[in-house]
């Protein structure tokens, strides 16, 4: 595979070398694309739909809370298999997270589906962790002096995911009409969740 | 491996390029792309994919759109596991488990303070340069998992060992003006005692 | 300013390009840009131009040749200087001597155990980061000049500063493979006592 | 001047807006390329041949030597014009001297002229603080472990050149004699000078 022929062919030809001696099945990389576009879509598997059932319930649920954030990885274990850890950061009205992977793109795959392009950046990777409230004001966010914001480098293999705080004047919501109010970025500490 | 992909603190990079209901996937070979690069991972550890992509020539590697790193790797990972010259040889049964019970109990426990070592090494590490030789307090166990650089050079997972969630003052890494905190996932090798 | 030109220790460049009787540029367009941006350069300081390289999109910095660098540079330098749009207007007559005396004494002694400081800034900095927050030896007092955050930020010398060698042990740096020393010159103000 | 447009293009377009304006002139262009060839060929100017005199003269006369070594920029400054502080770094049979700059080119050009590519190439700035043992092997030089090797760093305006160990056999050689024996590289560290 030449350099000089574009990201397309080189696929095509690494397909094509690679079904030709039964490594790969063209219906299987097909089934694969299909059933990761169905998942993020549909907001059962790994998607943004997906993380805001989880908040909503911890918003609403004491006990779920304090396991999720106690481990994530076994309290998350029964919305959808874990391959990897997974924490849960709870932010406060004090303390805001934010997450970055700065050596690729560690994200929280198993629940948010697949990251963003901004997550994946190089501006965002270089720049989140020396300057998070520039960043944060890019995102149209901007926090008071006195919050700390954390910002969570994914190194190892454990991933990490945000537990915003629950906006004011959902009082008695239900968990499906706070979910509405999960936005992906609010998960992964660029933006707040939505106001009523 | 301190390439040019531990971008940690760099300057030189613009706005945060934010795209409104973005696709999945920007063009069709880049999910052909990552489901070939996901089946070729199984044969080998995620360490040792990343460690591929980490040796993308450093102009090629900034120049490149996401995918294209996937597919850079995929191409050097299919021809080391020799997939493109012909049928498969069955490989051995993996019995590798990364959940499996480390060795020892954790040495360090939380509020400890301790000290980001300077691995440097051609191999993988997962200790970005911004952390190295700063002193931090441990804020809890994190989890257990096989240490990178050794996944990444046999393409097999290790004995399992301990992670520390580590937290350091962003003044002494980036200077007075950064009044954040940061915090870093590192194993156990990676960090010596420093009360 | 810690961009991708601050090179000093990265994994991932290959073998060194020695060529054979070279020619002083490889290209015609070499030579007349080298001159020219010469010329820029007598307008400001060779601080401000090196901070401009640094300004250049990594990736095309680490694609470039040497002396596509310095046409990047002459670009923006020429554009800085508002040559592109009409006759230059008459600046004033320079006074910054960046020979003349220091207004301190020096504050560090050849012996003195130092310690390099972690200088982060957008701005111009000559303090490489692999020495940075390392311990060290002053081995002598190396010269004076203006320190060079200032001279690129002002396009003007500022007044002259007390600038140190320095040595490193490379293994603190580079790990205990590396039995080299390493030596550097810093200036006063990006250097500590460590006694 | 955009920038799909070839260097050689973006340099004419450069010089013909700076010329419009009087900002610089063609024929002093041209002028300004030729003295600096001449320099560097003659070995009259900054050139290889006029770092060689010197180190030939400091084997052959100890006061100079003590002088250079003790003060570069005031010694050489005899020989060619000082814009910056250059220091000479002595070699002898213990301690091996390696120029470079990581942060750009820094080169005492004043006396050796204009540096050769591999010095300004990613690859010595990279490598050559890290391992310079490795490096020198690439020169196809080797040096015995007891060979303390020291890395120089041009990290100030102040430049620096070596001063290479007088080889040996060369006892009562005239000084442009032994100048012929002294390469650019062994001024930079990347080799020793030629034997007799």
């Amino acid at each position: 595979m030449s350099h000089d022929s574009t990201p397309h062919e080189r696929t095509e030809a690494l397909e094509h070398h690679l079904e030709e001696h039964g490594h790969v099945h063209h219906d299987d990389v097909d089934a694969a694309i299909v059933a990761r576009e169905m998942a993020f879509e549909s907001g059962d598997g790994p998607s943004p739909a997906l993380g805001a059932k989880i908040v909503a319930r911890a918003w609403t649920d004491p006990e779920f809370k304090a396991r999720l954030v106690d481990d994530g990885t076994a309290t998350l274990s029964e919305y959808t298999p874990m391959t990897v850890p997974v924490a849960v950061m709870e932010n406060t009205p004090d303390v805001h997270h934010m997450i970055v992977c700065t050596l690729c793109s560690c994200y929280p795959g198993a629940v948010l589906g697949d990251p963003p392009a901004w997550y994946k950046s190089f501006e965002y990777r270089s720049r989140v962790v020396r300057e998070p409230r520039a960043v944060l004001a890019e995102f149209g966010m901007a926090l008071g002096d006195d919050v700390e914001v954390r910002v969570v480098d994914s190194t190892s293999e454990q991933r990490f995911m945000v537990l915003p705080v629950r906006p004011e004047g959902t009082e008695g919501w239900a968990p499906d009409e706070l979910a509405a109010l999960v936005t992906r970025n609010s998960m992964i500490g660029t933006g707040a969740p939505l106001r009523p | 491996m301190d390439g040019v992909h531990d971008l940690g603190g760099m300057h030189g990079f613009g706005g945060i390029p934010i795209e409104e209901d973005e696709p999945l996937y920007h063009e069709p070979w880049e999910g052909r792309a990552a489901a070939i690069t996901r089946h070729l991972m199984s044969n080998t550890t995620v360490d040792r994919f990343r460690w591929t992509i980490e040796h993308m020539p450093p102009a090629e590697y900034l120049a490149s759109r996401y995918y294209e790193r996937w597919l850079w790797a995929a191409e050097q990972m299919a021809t080391e596991q020799g997939l493109l010259d012909g049928p498969r040889e069955p490989s051995p049964e993996r019995n590798d488990d990364p959940w499996a019970e480390p060795a020892e109990p954790p040495r360090f426990a939380a509020g400890q303070r301790v000290r980001v070592r300077n691995p440097v090494t051609p191999g993988h590490t997962r200790v970005p340069r911004y952390t190295r030789r700063h002193f931090g307090t441990v804020v809890r166990h994190s989890c257990t998992w096989p240490h990178p650089t050794e996944s990444a050079a046999t393409g097999r997972h290790g004995r399992p060992e301990h992670v520390y969630a580590v937290s350091l003052d962003a003044a002494a890494v980036f200077g007075p003006d950064a009044t954040h905190t940061l915090l870093i996932d590192i194993w156990e090798r990676d960090l010596e005692d420093a009360t």
